[in-house]
């Protein structure tokens, strides 16, 4: 891939996901298409998108509860990924685990929890099977900052060094300012580690700390990292940092600045104010795009254009997810017992 | 004098403000009681005067139980805020092994009276980890009592029992589909002992044994069966499972001889069967037709609204089910 | 030719090294099957011989019952021996929250076949948090499959069916005290596919309905019932809870009318109720008399023997209720 | 206390846990009186004994499967331990609890757990109460190295922390070879940490590493950390090494080298072969009876007769315990539900 190819590739890759949950959001102005609660994705898009073009399709891919960028940075549809989140037959899962559980067995995201730290050891299992089968497949598991408050998470870590397990864990802590994003941590009100990364070091786990909002960095980190794990030097860790989007506090996500306009990214004092700061030195679709066209990889045009094509592609899947029926609520007492 | 009526989220702040204020120690650890409703605002005055006595733990479910337990054996008193009833899971070890056993194992001599709040079941596209009913777990857990609230007044008086009364750990399971039902509440404090079954509604035909939304649902089926079919059902509320009101269920049974039982957790080895056996075991005489049950549908419950109306116990189901013991 | 009889924990060992035998890519986490019995050295030789394939993790249950999920997601079934039920607990989040839901919300498209092997129940002096019978809560976690053999075949049988051809995940619990106990086991492999109840045997004056150690207990009350009082018990084997034989067990409730249910898990809200309860719903035509439960006293379960005893479900206790479902 | 006596009562403290302990696997070998698998804190007495020393009445302690050491330690009564574990109705929970859960809430051991890691959050809970109630009240928790290995004891530690309860907990890391006791700490088997101690570190907690066959040293150390706690400085952590009895592997404890005599202070090569070693290098009791001969705080003469006096003093509990009635079977529905 060229430098071209490979800036459009990410950029495309981080706008797929941007759209598609602004897209829920209008949606779910309608009670009945998105019932409770969800989680989204907006400011981590770079972590997603970059961890996941340094993988190849087979290896394996662990999310959360905030699932549907991981799912689609992994190489998702994003039409059954909204038909999923809306409940519908064409889901990846036929509707039946919605946003909670958005998975795509296909292609190597087999199972995914939304309890709090509920996929890390089933994560270890698949890099112990891959590891017993002399596979070089990796698995990578995301999971927020707060899973490190849960016992499993510990148990996890010791258990993946001792056994020495191709895994990348890949923690997001996504509530750091922007000032604090390059730093060497701070405590929180729910850890007592003065820096997360302390942790796993204790394990004596190798630990990367990146900048979750930098997509080119997180790629070609993660791309190093990944090499390792194939090559044996399992387990590894990431902490990627990055900073909340102001729609993303309380259950229901809101667009306090409308939908994002990729034209911000030049007019950094375009968007209302509650969101001007974050768009400006938190969001990782416009840093890229600026930093792309300051590089002279991509120009002003060839991003608008892109931006234009992810739009469309994200209104026809949804559209299609719309028109998809509901499922036949017979087919639940099939599948319960495998 | 008119009843005052509220809502069944009112009840709770109500009777959390009623019991912070009665025992100045009492802690609570969390204390989003209303979950993600539109009744979550509810608590927001309360958060704010007590604000001293709220811990917000690290989600760490076993450890912040564990903690809750601990301090009840000292003497301080929590309300231990969950959540959704599955996070409750990953405090089993606490929960089960260790405070439902603190005063048999002590010959008596300690006691934990801590009470474990969830939001238990199928509150409406929670999918298969956001919709549990684990109350028949807990209720096999020998030493733990379990509270199941049907009813506004049912929730101010059994907490306020729960957190200030008892001398044994409760879980105490609220079902987020009740927060906006309203009810009469007497205004001042009052408790609700365990162990008291109450007749919301006589009838000669059949009894439904219902505890928490299901006794809402068997009254609504009540008004179906009666307007539609003629059938007159007597609902029994049981408001705890651990004690039960074995007496209260046998004297309603004696009168009508037939049976539905229902409860949102597993239709196949959740309460509802519980209930069954024990009216089959011990009110044998009185049935004069088979006990139906009428529980979730035993699937990992699903998203889609299609599919979770579909394993819920609704009120059709105890309709149907109501018809089919009384052969009309 | 004559019968092979063997142990019910050379009948685990036979089991173990025969899927470990077939399956070149089955693992085992932990190989204690046997637990703290006189027959803990059965297991040596199958722990030598594959000692590449047994994994010993540190005590971090819910983390290796997961990693055994993400295996088999992937292709690697594993046998995780968890040692005494209780320490299921920890694992429970991943038991049921995950492995119990892995099929049924990926639509049918992924399957976790794992079994976790734990032993359950009054083993002697276990106290409180070592006599734990989990069975009721995972049979009421839908997804799960639970099975809980009674004789050494079953072991055999239903070991080799769950590790091997079953897709799902089983709990699997086994009673310390049958180790010692004989029984006819064939030589090579063979399964039991679950939901297969057998009828050990047969008797026109009652039904007792039982799995794993009540079976035994059952088989010796039906000798004293018939010496002593003329009573022929007929004694159906569950083998597993779920999927549970409703068909064995109606044909047997259709010939002696009359049923005691036994389970060594807790009394009231049990196992023994939750079959009480499907009996008098779905068989309450052929019943001519109270289905009578046998369980464990609903108490924390005590340490000296005198209580010890006192609280299990003893043979006495199975005869009684018989005689009281009988009249005579 | 002048020294002599401290030296006295510490010794007295010791042998106490010891002879109790010889004298149940004694009893043991009458299958009815202990049933089951249990577990002896031979070897680790001046752990037990000096952590205790340190201790109040009204202080609090919590304890494990391996618990009869620390229940003597903080003031148990031999007769009512014995008889709880033989199940008797003069125990301390009536018969109910046996060996797993020997507790005696009169001096401030309200449950014992038996479950890896069950304690924990436990007692921190009652730290955490005491801190509520602005008590100078103290919890002191054992555990074993191998919850290290369980999730809770992780989340117990972040909330001890974040929380700043006044909490000591005590590791004792009980398989440590004499060689490795004043290190720095070594990987094990089933902990991934190059030393232990630097998980509680990790969590920013303030961690003292003690050679746990040092009563004398145990005992000052935990004396200035629990004036620590009680100024509000905790948590505190300690991991406290010894190196474990011959005896005390398997399910069901052997006495090797028969009954430890106390003359063996003097005479190191008299103990038989497998225990020979041990009971030079690694026994407290005759490490702390040989230190105080050469410092001159206790004469042989008096390392003896106290030695009698116990043994003397366990005979008449144990008689006692035998003595005492099994407990009535129907009590045990009375306090099923408190
Ligand atoms: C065991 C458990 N406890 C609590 C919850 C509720 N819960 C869902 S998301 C969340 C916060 C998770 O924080 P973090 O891991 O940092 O992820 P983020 O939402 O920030 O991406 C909590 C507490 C849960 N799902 N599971
Ligand atoms: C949750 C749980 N898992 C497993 C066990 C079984 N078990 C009892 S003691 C023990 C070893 C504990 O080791 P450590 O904490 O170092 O204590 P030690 O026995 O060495 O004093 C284990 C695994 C248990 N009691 N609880
Ligand atoms: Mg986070
Ligand atoms: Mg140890």
């Amino acid at each position: 891939m060229t430098s071209n190819e490979r800036a459009a590739t990410l950029l495309r890759g981080m706008l797929r996901i941007r759209r598609l949950e602004e897209k829920l959001i209008h949606l779910a102005e309608d009670k009945t298409l998105i019932r409770a609660h969800y989680h989204l994705y907006v400011g981590q898009e770079a972590a997603g998108t970059g961890a996941c073009s340094a993988l190849r399709r087979d290896d394996l891919v662990f999310t959360t509860h905030r699932n549907h960028g991981h799912v689609i940075a992994k190489g998702g549809d994003p039409f059954r990924v909204i038909a999923e989140i809306i409940g519908r037959r064409d889901g990846y899962l036929g509707g039946r685990g919605g946003t909670f559980h958005v998975a795509a067995p296909e292609i190597g995201i087999p199972h995914t929890s939304a309890i709090v730290g509920g996929s890390l050891p089933i994560a270890a299992g698949t890099a112990w099977a891959a590891k017993l089968g002399r596979s070089d497949r990796v698995t990578v598991v995301f999971f927020g900052d707060g899973v490190m408050e849960e016992g499993v998470f510990y148990e996890t870590l010791n258990i993946a060094q001792l056994w020495r397990l191709p895994i990348l864990f890949y923690m997001e802590n996504n509530s750091v300012t922007p000032e604090e994003r390059p730093g060497r941590g701070s405590p929180t009100s729910s850890h007592a580690a003065k820096a997360l990364s302390d942790i796993p070091r204790a394990f004596g786990i190798d630990t990367t700390i990146l900048d979750g909002t930098r997509v080119d960095r997180v790629a070609r980190a993660v791309g190093g990292l990944v090499a390792r794990l194939r090559a044996g030097e399992g387990p590894l860790f990431v902490e990627s940092r990055t900073t909340r989007w102001p729609g993303n506090y309380g259950s229901f996500p809101r667009l306090p600045g409308g939908d994002t306009e990729i034209g911000w990214a030049w007019d950094q004092a375009a968007p209302v104010e509650e969101v001007r700061e974050w768009h400006a030195k938190s969001d990782p679709i416009l840093l890229w795009a600026r930093e792309c066209e300051r590089a002279g990889t991509l120009s002003r045009d060839a991003i608008v254009t892109i931006d234009r094509e992810v739009r469309e592609e994200i209104e026809k899947a949804a559209a299609a997810a719309l028109a998809s029926p509901p499922p036949d609520p017979r087919a639940v007492l099939e599948n319960a017992y495998a | 004098m008119p009843e005052r009526v509220i809502s069944f989220a009112q009840a709770i702040a109500e009777a959390v403000e009623g019991i912070m204020e009665e025992d100045p120690r009492l802690q609570l650890i969390g204390a989003r009681f209303t979950g993600h409703t539109k009744s979550a605002r509810v608590m927001d005055p309360i958060m704010e005067r007590y604000a001293d006595r709220i811990s917000w733990p690290p989600i760490s479910e076993i450890a912040y139980c564990g903690i809750a337990i601990g301090a009840a054996i000292t003497g301080v008193r929590s309300v231990v805020e969950m959540s959704t009833a599955t996070f409750s899971y990953e405090a089993i070890p606490q929960i089960v092994n260790e405070a439902a056993i603190v005063h048999a194992n002590s010959d008596g001599r300690v006691c934990a009276p801590v009470v474990f709040h969830v939001l238990y079941g199928i509150r409406g596209a929670g999918a298969a980890q956001h919709s549990g009913s684990p109350q028949g777990w807990y209720w096999s857990a020998p030493g733990l009592q379990v509270a199941m609230p049907a009813t506004p007044a049912d929730m101010k008086g059994l907490l306020r029992y729960a957190a200030l009364r008892s001398s044994g750990p409760t879980v105490l399971l609220d079902h987020q589909r009740l927060m906006e039902g309203f009810g009469p509440v007497p205004e001042g404090p009052f408790e609700i002992p365990f162990g008291q079954a109450s007749v919301e509604r006589e009838g000669d035909d059949a009894t439904i044994v219902a505890a928490s939304i299901q006794v809402q649902r068997a009254l609504e089926a009540a008004d179906v069966l009666y307007r539609d079919h003629g059938i007159a059902v007597e609902v029994v509320n049981l408001r705890t499972l651990q004690p039960l009101d074995h007496a209260t269920i046998a004297r309603s049974v004696k009168k009508t001889g037939r049976v539905v039982v229902t409860d949102e957790s597993p239709e196949d080895a959740g309460v509802a069967s519980v209930l069954a056996g024990i009216v089959a075991s011990e009110m044998f005489d009185s049935l004069r037709a088979p006990v139906k049950r009428v529980g979730v549908l035993p699937v990992p419950v699903p998203y889609a609204k299609t599919m979770e109306d579909f394993v819920t116990p609704r009120v059709e189901r105890i309709v149907a089910a109501a018809r089919e013991v009384v052969g009309r």
